[in-house]
């Protein structure tokens, strides 16, 4: 087992780990972590594509590299856009759940999502 | 050489590892912000001890950021941290 | 020897990952994430991506661990009412899925392609062109500048979308940061002593990042994290959002990439390419201003949507 | 690899109007917010038009051209650069969106007016900064030959369609909101995880490229599996379609009329790339009806909740949930002939012809909403009573775009629903054209619910809570004309739709 | 001489490496918040500082070796100030969870 393909599976396992906690968390604010390790997840299997294409002197392919400096930046947008809605949300209703009436309904939702 | 800094590395790592369990245990929040900056801390020697052991100098940039930010992230703590009406008075702003 | 390291990390780092998806306490799962963001930095230096890895230390762990912390701070009161589980036969299905998914992607890495295709021998040898040294800047200002370009234009839209959920009265007034302010505190010392060094860490991350590892993106949100370290302490006010020349810094960057983009057709045939002599020397100057854009962009976002009127 | 013909690697000619195309509503984003709100609908004004004009140049170009215009950024041809490229399709999307978009912009110049001589306003300065991303972002989603590219050309969409789903700022709008950016955070997350296994397998993203390598491997199933699934959240095809109706519904009309007559399309044509531009023949009979099956549910469903829905634009959401089903129909039954191009079928002129006039009717149909509940002061429909007496113009324009909607000669939607019908015969797949005939019965129903309250009922004219202008009338009604004017389009394959394939 | 460089290297790495452990052992174990951060502060300082000396003598150039150092300073500074702070907090809430 070499290091590459070790961080790949890390790569995977944070995918299963992060879209579980996406569809099973109620609470938005855990949502919006999830997401977070989900996305990494997906960062770092770009990470093992650049690693694989090392050439050329490179200790990596620059552009799956380049990739994931652009997604980490918009990441990062789409967390903050997340945190101040929810914030608001919660100055206006005193709540933060994604659902008005009951909390099953949210649940349901996000298990299909 | 570059294996024996690369197995201190390791070592680091596994002794912040360690400290880590004081994140899961808190019991105060405070606790576990202590335990993120060891974490850091951590991660700043693991960093140069990697930079030298490959030969990678640009490495050490990644630990200056590193340093920089963690600081950074346990000010927004200290800001956040329950209640936080400590100090003066005006000292939170709810707008 | 050497894989032991990665194991270890990477066993750790998956320790962390299902730790903050479990762990009831929102805020505990929060500081996690912080330290998980540390933790990946040193993943991606592993993997041969010391720019990623910049870039990760930077904002995956501190920027956005700010704004994680503030909001669990802020959500904490509702962590009662929202403590519905989620029922059991769903928990299961959904772990089902996610299993499914993980080993499926599992398979494929393991298998890797009998030709790895890549990119950098190509991206090299078009390197000289730009007079660059850093290939991952290559990338992101020579190859696919419409990629960086329009990533910037998505960042200031992020901006709009968060101020645009202030009330209409607010508009124009400040953000909601949280301010911790104590006359001669450490707080404030630090936010003396912190900013200089990190604004030096700015300017050579984007002026080194033209051939080391570093750039724009790194620079600018070392920047942004200082000038919130400094409006945190209250050193310096938080400026209302219809501040004209704050509205300037926040497009000139973006804007002077277009120009620059748009000289290109006159001066070098197309869109977005560099004249041969000024190649990196308009670089430099795109790098510049992005910094400083991307600087006041991302601390404005993790500055909030304005929440009081300017105190006059 | 592909032919230099028809896939020139080179800038052609007209290519520089796409660059102009996609830059021009950067350049009004960016002076918006420099200039702020006094000066926004000034800039409005100027881009609009202009924008406009480039799009029917494009149009014009491809049409007379015969082929695809590309643009190569920077110099720096695929795999390292990135190509701009309009074909058939991209130029009638593009001419679609441009249309639309303006006249959304005349439409919410009455309620996003900046008030003169005031300080700059929120809902002004965010609506028309939000409509120029959208803008970008659909062409960006049109023009562009590179997966990545076309992740952040999503992106800009997502990013601009949230904010305006919550601009009016009520609880349940901003819920609508946060649910929204989950889902499509999500897809874009399954579209990236897609596009880095393509990226490890082939060292390519762009289109074309692809196109020529792809072979039928695990690695490609399972990133063209994933990519597919995080698209159809953005698309909210069913059963991913959760967030939508409440998103829709609550966004002002005009950013309703723009989020499900267009935003929603964006996602769906990358679908449509990637299972036919990419990967030409890979396309699997299973995978094609079971997008297919996906798409008859959503019909199903969404019509009979569009039926039982008592807020007239919620109705209405729930009407763009089915006709979404329509488009999928595409898959099964133009990816299935295999004797000829799939884009020679009627299947695939249907498809997009369906897709048109859903915008234009969609559009309408929320503008004419948003009249209503502005002149009655609500949108219950069981109060309509007497609307069409006092908006004539109005419930007329509802009932065009209701034709469309139901597949009734005269119509963009007749001519779309037939075709596919006529698909379904030749391709011996009769259980579609079921679906379709109840999914047009239901559409009456719900079209013609909504007419029958507000043109007869009431005894007594409703009262009027506010005028509206006859102008923004005569935009919604203009939007609805071009729906039923598609429908003089011959019922054959079209030929515009196929420059720029193979 | 280089032999001498790289025993020195050797130690004073190890000689850090064991205040870490010792540092994360000591924040696992002591009894109260403010015991653990001192144990936190001996990290700071002496497991990382022993560390940034035994990695001297190995930098690249006189450059190389300020930037070490003034990591290391970095961390000091900031560490020594982020642990005063914390101290308030755990002085001001007692052990609150």
């Amino acid at each position: 087992m070499n290091a590459l393909t070790l961080f790949g599976l890390c790569g995977a396992a944070l995918v299963g780990l992060g879209l579980f906690g996406l569809i099973v968390n109620p609470q938005p604010l855990r949502k919006i972590l999830a997401f977070n390790l989900l996305g990494n997840g997906v960062f770092l299997l770009f990470g093992v594509v650049a690693r694989r294409g090392a050439a050329a002197g490179l200790g990596g392919d620059p552009v799956p590299q380049a990739l994931v400096i652009t997604a980490i930046v918009v990441a990062f947008s789409a967390t903050a856009m997340a945190v101040a809605l929810l914030l608001r949300l919660f100055e206006e209703t005193g709540q933060a759940t994604l659902s008005s009436d009951d909390p099953q309904n949210a649940d349901a939702d996000g298990g299909r999502s | 050489m570059a294996d024996f800094l690369l197995g201190a590395a390791g070592f680091v790592l596994a002794t912040v590892a360690l400290g880590l369990l004081r994140v899961l245990r808190g019991p105060a929040e405070a606790d576990r912000m202590m335990a993120a900056q060891l974490v850091g801390t951590g991660g700043v020697a693991v960093l140069l001890l990697l930079a030298v052991a490959t030969a990678t100098s640009s490495i050490v940039d990644v630990a200056l950021m590193l340093a920089l930010l963690a600081a950074f992230t346990s000010v927004a703590f200290v800001g956040n941290a329950s209640g936080s009406e400590m100090g003066a008075p005006e000292a939170t702003d709810r707008g | 020897m050497t894989v032991a390291f990665e194991i270890g990390l990477v066993v750790l780092l998956l320790a962390i990952a299902a730790w903050i998806i479990a762990v009831r306490d929102t805020f505990a799962a929060v500081v996690a994430y912080v330290a998980y963001g540390l933790l990946l930095s040193l993943a991606w230096v592993r993997l041969y991506a010391v720019d990623v890895a910049l870039t990760e230390a930077a904002i995956g762990s501190g920027v956005t661990g700010m704004l994680l912390l503030g909001a669990a701070a802020r959500l904490r009161e509702t962590e009662a009412a929202a403590a519905v589980e989620t029922s059991m036969p769903l928990r299961l299905a959904a772990a089902a899925l996610c299993a499914l998914i993980s080993a499926g992607l599992a398979a494929v890495i393991l298998v890797p392609p009998d030709r790895v295709p890549t990119l950098a021998p190509m991206a090299m040898a078009n390197l000289a062109a730009s007079g660059l040294g850093n290939p991952v800047a290559g990338v992101l200002f020579v190859y696919r500048s419409l990629d960086t370009l329009l990533e910037k234009v998505v960042l200031l839209l992020a901006l709009v979308g968060v101020w645009s959920l202030a009330p209409d009265r607010l508009w124009g007034g400040v953000p909601g940061l949280r301010t911790y302010v104590q006359p001669n505190g450490i707080l404030t010392f630090l936010a003396q002593l912190l900013p200089p060094i990190g604004i030096v860490m700015g300017i050579y991350m984007f002026w080194n990042g033209a051939n080391n590892p570093g750039g724009a993106f790194q620079g600018g949100t070392v920047l942004a994290a200082m000038w919130l370290l400094v409006m945190i302490a209250g050193l310096e006010d938080v400026p209302p959002i219809s501040l004209g020349w704050m509205r300037v810094l926040l497009v000139i960057g973006p804007a002077i990439f277009l120009v620059i983009g748009l000289a290109g057709i006159v001066l070098a045939g197309a869109f977005l390419a560099y004249p041969a002599d000024y190649a990196k020397p308009l670089i430099i100057v795109v790098e510049a201003t992005l910094t400083l854009s991307i600087g006041v962009t991302l601390g404005l976002l993790a500055a909030g949507p304005p929440e009081r009127m300017q105190q006059r | 690899m592909p032919s230099p013909t028809i896939f020139p690697d080179t800038t052609t000619t007209e290519g520089f109007l796409l660059v102009l195309a996609i830059i021009l509503p950067v350049t009004g984003i960016l002076l918006s917010l420099v200039l702020g709100g006094r000066y926004v609908e000034r800039i409005v004004l100027v881009v609009l038009p202009t924008g406009l004009g480039i799009a029917a140049a494009v149009f014009a170009a491809v049409w007379r051209g015969g082929h695809s215009l590309v643009y190569i950024v920077g110099g720096w041809k695929p795999p390292l650069g990135i190509a701009l490229r309009a074909d058939g399709i991209s130029a009638a999307m593009m001419a679609t969106t441009a249309v639309v978009i303006c006249a959304v912009g005349l439409f919410a110049r009455a309620e996003f007016g900046q008030p003169r001589g005031q300080p700059e306003a929120r809902a002004p300065l965010a609506f028309w900064i939000l409509l120029l991303s959208i803008w970008t972002g659909l062409n960006m989603v049109v023009l562009g030959d590179d997966l990545f590219n076309l992740y952040v050309a999503l992106e800009l969409l997502t990013f601009a369609a949230v904010p305006l789903v919550c601009l009016k700022g009520e609880q349940e709008t901003l819920r609508a909101a946060l649910r929204y950016l989950l889902f499509a955070l999500l897809g874009s997350v399954f579209y990236l995880f897609g596009t880095a296994l393509i990226y490890g397998a082939y060292g390519t993203l762009d289109i074309v490229l692809l196109s020529a390598q792809i072979r039928p491997e695990r690695v490609t199933s399972i990133a063209v599996a994933m990519m597919t699934v995080g698209l159809l959240a953005k698309t909210a095809l069913f059963p991913l379609h959760l967030w939508l109706p409440p998103a829709h519904a609550g966004a002002p009309a005009p950013g309703s009329a723009v989020l499900s007559a267009l935003v929603v399309k964006g996602s769906f044509i990358l679908i449509v790339r990637l299972w036919f531009d990419a990967m030409p023949g890979l396309s699997n009979f299973a995978g094609a009806q079971m997008l297919g099956t996906l798409g008859a549910a959503a019909i199903l469903f969404g019509s009979v909740l569009a039926l039982r829905q008592q807020r007239l634009k919620l109705l209405i959401a729930y009407s763009t949930i089915a006709q979404i089903g329509y488009l999928f129909f595409i898959f099964p039954l133009a990816a299935g002939s295999g004797a000829h191009e799939p884009w020679g079928s009627v299947a695939w002129t249907g498809g997009w012809l369906q897709l048109f006039s859903h915008a234009f009717a969609k559009a309408a149909m929320f503008m004419a909403a948003g009249l209503i509940a502005e002149a009655l002061g609500h949108d219950r429909i069981a109060d309509l009573g007497g609307a069409g007496r006092v908006l004539p113009i109005t419930m007329f324009t509802f009932g065009l775009a209701g034709l469309s909607l139901m597949g009734v000669p005269p119509s963009g939607g007749f001519v779309a629903k037939w075709l596919l019908l006529v698909a379904t015969v030749m391709e011996g797949q009769w259980w579609w054209a079921v679906v379709m005939l109840v999914g047009g019965l239901l559409a009456g129903g719900y079209v013609f619910m909504v007419l029958g309250k507000a043109l007869g009922g009431a005894s007594e004219p409703s009262k009027l809570c506010a005028s509206v202008s006859s102008s923004r009338e005569i935009v919604a009604l203009t939007l609805a004309l071009c729906a039923v004017l598609l429908g003089l389009v011959p019922l054959q394959p079209s030929e515009l739709l196929q420059i720029g394939r193979p | 001489m280089n032999l001498a460089l790289d025993i020195f290297t050797i130690l004073a790495v190890l000689a850090g490496a064991f205040f870490f452990l010792a540092g994360s052992v000591g924040l696992l174990r002591f009894p109260d918040a403010l015991t653990r951060l001192h144990a936190l502060t001996k990290v700071d300082n002496l497991g990382l500082g022993l560390i940034t000396l035994g990695l001297l003598p190995r930098a690249e150039g006189l450059l190389g070796g300020l930037k070490l150092v003034s990591v290391w300073l970095l961390v000091q500074l900031s560490g020594a100030i982020v642990t005063q702070l914390i101290a308030r907090v755990v002085r001001r809430d007692g052990s609150r969870a």
